[in-house]
């Protein structure tokens, strides 16, 4: 069985919107394995974060089911960490503050804080390391850059190492060079610790590069309209983004979203 | 052991207030078993009032509003009792300046005249006014420190005000006393009583013997400031480091001259009241202050807690 | 380097000026003291008084300071309360604003009353006049929380009660500092106007017995010194502030 | 649908709730009505004297208009002057804090003594107590604009002027309408301050009269009566401040 | 003789930091032909803003001289139009009154600003038109989407048909897709108009598909270490930018700004 299974998820913000049909995200069919590390693509306003939102449980969808781990999701699970398009650090923890704050709330953490907090404290500066933000673990979040910030808010949804990472465009905002150092990181984090990941994201080299299968997603109201296998080798070095192989994928999901918003039709999926 | 007394005065810690003053500071009251903390004040209706309320076991305050204050509440709990006359004499005067051509009563119809809207004086003036057989008069309210201001600037013909602090509070302004012309209540037939001190019932009821003491000790102290008045001066001048003496000496002065030690407080006994007089206030107050009910006068004063006439007998014979 | 220390030193330059100004047109025009004291005439009241002043000055300052210390603690539980619900929000705040609007000076005959003439009443004026601002930045600062920062908790499963603790309190604190410098210069006024009307002690009776006393040079100089207290309290606070919840202050500006 | 309307209820049922409190501790502790008079009472002195309490609310209304008045143009010439200059700014801010933190109270013997009884001090006390919040926030407004907002103009080649009048003007309106809903609150503070002091007429003079006749529950009424024009004076600015600045509260969230 | 000429251009922001020969950009040199777009990228912090600033006239340099025209540049120039990185509209202004405000500034324009409003309102208008905007015209921006509010920050920029327009990393906060659109939108402007363009941008494909030089600036102090003619045929479609040909240029700069942040020394102009 699937470990992320959504089943004609349907999701309307409010009563008011349900009662109008407006869906933010209609009749949602994924399936993703354990393990597997699973893209998002399409364009602004198409239900990318609300997507995310149920997969969290922060939303309940208003029709269908949505299943983790075998269990019907009805609140936010602890197994999940999840990371934002904007950092979203705490600007008055420290970093290695910030990272430890799932261990401060998450059983079987939690109860265990105050005795093993060194312990805590040394795994979460050794995380810092490994993303390399060595050296910064004391410093304030408004002193480290955008990029460095994005690396800690990606440490601090791995810390409670959950089964899944959810990451609403976490590069967003970074810089192209900056963002392909952090591409490389979270492939080799991915790689290490075989966690899920759904990334959603607009910048189609960056799904074809970390991905093994992309979505494209509709305009409002939002579907998933293509799946798209990506059979690039692994490990994946960043040389490969210029080759013929990764273009023509680059290249062909770019087609998908050209023809979706020029006449506004839906493509079978 | 000591009974505490909460004390309130009817105004700041200015030369009057040596009466209550004194006797804290030289021990008339500890000799009574007594614990007096007094409080200055901000009018004498807000002193009828804290007792009333039992803020305060005892207070200084014009036997006008506490006439009102029976009159206007007559259901209320812990109604405060005068039990020893003070001011004999109502100090309440109207002041005008000799440049306006202001001499006589009269004189003051259709005239602007201010004064606090609670002023003893003003709140009066109807008798006074129809004792006089004044016209109607114009009145401007302001704060007590105001209107001496108001009257040496021009803006108002005439104040009305206790004697000893107008007077001064003119001169402090540049006005020499010859240049005021005085109208004092009293010689212009209002013979109402002044400031009294004031019990609440309750307190009355279960402390009578310590109230007795109290006016015991107080007479004491009567006797002493009215026989040295600069000594009793620098007992509030450290109660109040800013006070002027020499200006409180003189408004002590004035206080004792025109309202304590009076022909008619010789009279009547330091302390005491005359019953017709009182019944007489009762119903001129009942109708200038357009009181709710009338005002039993018995209600409002208890003589049965005065020390004994002789140790009432003060005054020095001159 | 000289453009920096004049700006250091412009409100001094500035105050000179203004007494200079006053100084002149009280000398020019022969203002008697009584009508505006001159700042010469303050100064030397100010020098003859200062034992009686210090001695005031100090009594406003602690009565406002426990005023503020109880303005601090219901004001921010006061605040909690209304910034954690949306309907306690709508609910409370226009009858806050009403109370506000009310001339606290009104209040003081009642709560002598209460308290009897003393520090009772001056306490509470203080805190009445002065919980407001504190109460009204600690619900303004919770309920303008990012949303970002709450899902960050609520992600993981926290309850409100973590979620409060954990983002709303830290999150309200620059708002809650930067209320301080403010109440405290109303708590300042509310001390020093109810000890006009009721007390034995404190600037506030200084001003009001100098003033009948028409002693305005010396009522001036009272005013004077709550003004400065007052002053170096704002100071004071927004020191506090500044190094307290610096990462409010440079959360914008990367380095 | 229900949760909406309820919550704009709200501030109803919570004033309704506190009367009912308030009434009940007075009648079942017999509170007289010197000491603290009940709502009932009020409300029956309300409507006993309804003519003369609008009559002296009246009065207090327009001076208290007036006075706002002299502040909206005192306020936002002083707050322009030290808004577009660092160095002003510096200079005058805490001159001004401590003035703020003045009692206005005591300034109105002064205002008498110069303006005599009447309007005169009422409107002054009113100017002086509220042109503070609306200079502090135009300056702010001005200090705190975006430097991209200015280099848009900068760029063209625009004068200081330009700039000012395209970018700084518009930019510190909000914060100019944000300021007029506190600063009105503040100028009935002043208004009736004055009044006890020095008037024959208004809500003010209403409070010291009718509490020099022990007539407790007149004067709440007055009170009750000063909070109410301040709180839709309150809720008038602030419909104006949404209607006017709109792009300032939709600024963040898009369509 | 170039339109635009850098010659030894240092800058240093404050008298502080020039006593300690901190430099936000070093010795730049660089010309600009009449009607040329180039474009400069960098890594974050390198100095782009900065060269932008020199050039409109908002900072003057340390040492060294901008001219720009044949006239040394000695304050801001009323011939360019320039687009920051956020549109910066005026939010209390419906849209075509912020893309009419150099109009308002600008002579000739000003003086005659009150006689021939109704002429301008309608060049306006049919600016926005050509951006894809019409319809929004009496919006305010607030009401408009990112995308939608950069097109109108570029109409601005342009309204008082400058010769030369600066552009820094205006496309910056976009998405994927809407950036390709505004590409060629830009493209057709500057095809049309032959006015002069200096585009600051972080991502190389953009630079590459705009461009007819692209430079690249390395990290503080900035110098302009590379130089590159980009030679694919005018017009461009967006589908070269998937050609080999293209890829290839874009692979080459980001070997320049690889080797540069990895080794931290400068290469060779
Ligand atoms: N809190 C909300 N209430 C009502 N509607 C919402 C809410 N949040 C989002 N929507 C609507 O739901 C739809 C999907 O929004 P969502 O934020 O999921 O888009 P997105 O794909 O994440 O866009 P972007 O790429 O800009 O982040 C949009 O039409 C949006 O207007
Ligand atoms: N106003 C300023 N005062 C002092 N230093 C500044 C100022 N603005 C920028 N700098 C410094 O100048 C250098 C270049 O900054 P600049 O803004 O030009 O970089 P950039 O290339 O535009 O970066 P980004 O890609 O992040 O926009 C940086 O080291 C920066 O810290
Ligand atoms: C020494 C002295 N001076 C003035 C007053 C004036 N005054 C202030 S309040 C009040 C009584 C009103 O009910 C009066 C007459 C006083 N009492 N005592
Ligand atoms: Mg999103
Ligand atoms: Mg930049």
């Amino acid at each position: 069985m699937a470990f992320v299974d959504f089943n004609g998820v349907w999701l309307a913000y409010n009563d008011e919107l349900l009662a109008q049909g407006h869906y933010a995200v209609e009749d949602i069919h994924l399936q993703v394995d354990e393990g597997e590390f699973i893209a998002i693509v399409g364009p602004s306003g198409c239900g990318k974060s609300t997507f995310m939102k149920l997969a969290t449980g922060l939303k309940r969808p208003s029709q269908g089911t949505v299943i983790i781990g075998g269990k019907e999701v009805t609140g936010p699970l602890k197994i999940t960490g999840m990371a934002f398009q904007a950092p979203s650090l705490l600007p008055w923890r420290t970093t290695v503050a910030n990272v430890m704050l799932p261990l401060e709330i998450v059983e079987p953490y939690r109860s265990s804080f105050k005795q093993k907090k060194a312990e805590y404290e040394a795994k979460a500066r050794a995380l810092l390391q490994s993303v390399g933000l060595g050296g910064y673990e004391d410093k304030f979040p408004w002193q480290l850059s955008g990029g460095m910030q994005q690396r800690a808010s990606i440490c601090r949804a791995l810390i409670h190492e959950p089964k899944m990472l959810l990451l609403d465009e976490p590069f967003g905002a970074l810089d192209a060079f900056t963002r392909e150092e952090l591409w490389c990181t979270l492939r080799d984090l991915q790689a290490a610790q075989k966690f899920n990941v759904i990334l959603v994201t607009h910048d189609l080299r960056e799904s074809v590069f970390l991905a093994d299968t992309v979505y494209v997603m509709s305009k409002s109201p939002g579907r998933m309209v293509v799946r798209r296998e990506i059979d690039l080798p692994r490990p994946r070095d960043l040389e490969i983004t210029y080759t013929p192989a990764f273009t023509d994928i680059v290249h062909e999901l770019r087609g998908h979203i050209g023809a979706m918003r020029k006449q506004g039709v839906e493509i079978a999926q | 052991q000591e009974t505490a007394v909460k004390f309130q005065l009817d105004w700041r810690f200015e030369g009057p207030s040596a009466f209550f003053l004194l006797p804290v500071a030289q021990g008339q009251f500890k000799a009574e078993k007594l614990n007096v903390t007094v409080d200055a004040g901000n009018g004498s209706g807000n002193a009828v009032n804290r007792v009333a309320s039992g803020t305060y076991d005892m207070g200084f305050a014009d036997l006008s509003a506490l006439m009102e204050f029976h009159a206007n509440n007559p259901t209320a709990p812990n109604k405060p009792v005068a039990v020893m006359m003070v001011y004999n004499n109502t100090p309440a005067a109207v002041f005008a300046l000799k440049k306006s051509g202001i001499k006589t009563p009269a004189d003051l119809a259709g005239k602007k005249l201010g004064a606090p809207v609670f002023d003893a004086g003003r709140r009066a003036f109807p008798i006074f006014q129809k004792a006089n057989a004044i016209g109607k008069v114009e009145w401007v309210s302001m704060d007590p420190p105001l209107r001496e201001t108001m009257l040496a600037k021009g803006d108002v013909d005439a104040i009305t005000g206790f004697y000893f602090t107008s007077l001064l509070n003119l001169e402090a302004r540049g006005i020499k006393a010859e240049d005021v012309n005085v109208m004092m209540y009293p010689a212009h037939g209002v013979k109402l009583y002044g400031n009294v001190i004031i019990a609440g019932e309750e307190f009355l009821k279960k402390n009578p013997e310590a109230v007795k003491a109290f006016l015991r000790a107080f007479t004491k102290g009567a006797k002493e400031v009215i026989a040295n008045p600069k000594a009793a001066i620098a007992v509030v001048k450290e109660r109040d480091g800013i006070i002027n003496a020499d200006l409180e000496e003189r408004r002590l002065k004035l206080a004792i001259d025109s309202s304590v030690a009076t022909t008619d407080a010789k009279a009547e006994g330091f302390g005491d009241v005359s019953k017709p007089r009182l019944a007489l206030m009762a119903s001129q107050v009942a109708d200038a202050f357009q009181t709710k009910g009338r005002i039993n006068p018995d209600a409002v004063w208890n003589g049965s807690f005065l020390p004994t006439a002789a140790e009432r007998n003060i005054f020095a014979k001159k | 380097m000289t453009r920096k220390s004049l700006e250091a030193w412009s409100p001094w330059v500035l105050l000179v000026l203004i007494l200079l100004v006053w100084q002149g047109i009280c000398s020019a025009f022969n203002v008697s003291e009584f009508i505006f004291p001159s700042p010469a005439r303050i100064w030397e009241q100010l020098l003859e008084y200062k034992a009686v002043i210090a001695g005031h000055a100090w009594r406003t300052f602690w009565v406002t300071m426990a005023g503020f210390a109880i303005a601090i603690v219901v004001g921010v539980l006061l605040g909690f309360l209304i910034g954690s619900s949306r309907m306690a929000y709508t609910a409370f705040y226009p009858l806050m604003t009403g109370f506000n609007a009310l001339p606290k000076a009104a209040f003081v005959p009642v709560l002598v009353v209460w308290f009897g003439i003393g520090i009772g009443p001056a306490i509470l004026t203080a805190f009445l006049i002065s919980f407001f601002p504190i109460t009204v930045n600690i619900a303004t600062g919770l309920a303008t929380l990012e949303p970002e920062l709450e899902d960050v908790l609520r992600v993981l499963g926290a309850s409100r009660w973590d979620v409060l603790t954990k983002v709303g309190l830290p999150r309200s604190m620059p708002y809650f500092f930067g209320s301080l410098k403010v109440a405290i210069t109303l708590a300042f006024v509310g001390t020093t106007v109810s000890e006009m009307q009721a007390s034995n002690e404190g600037i506030g009776y200084l001003l009001v017995s100098a003033g009948s006393a028409m002693q305005m040079g010396l009522a001036f100089a009272g005013l004077v010194v709550v003004g400065a207290m007052a002053m170096a309290m704002y100071e004071f606070f927004s020191w506090i502030e500044k190094h307290t919840t610096a990462w409010a202050h440079r959360g914008s500006q990367s380095h």
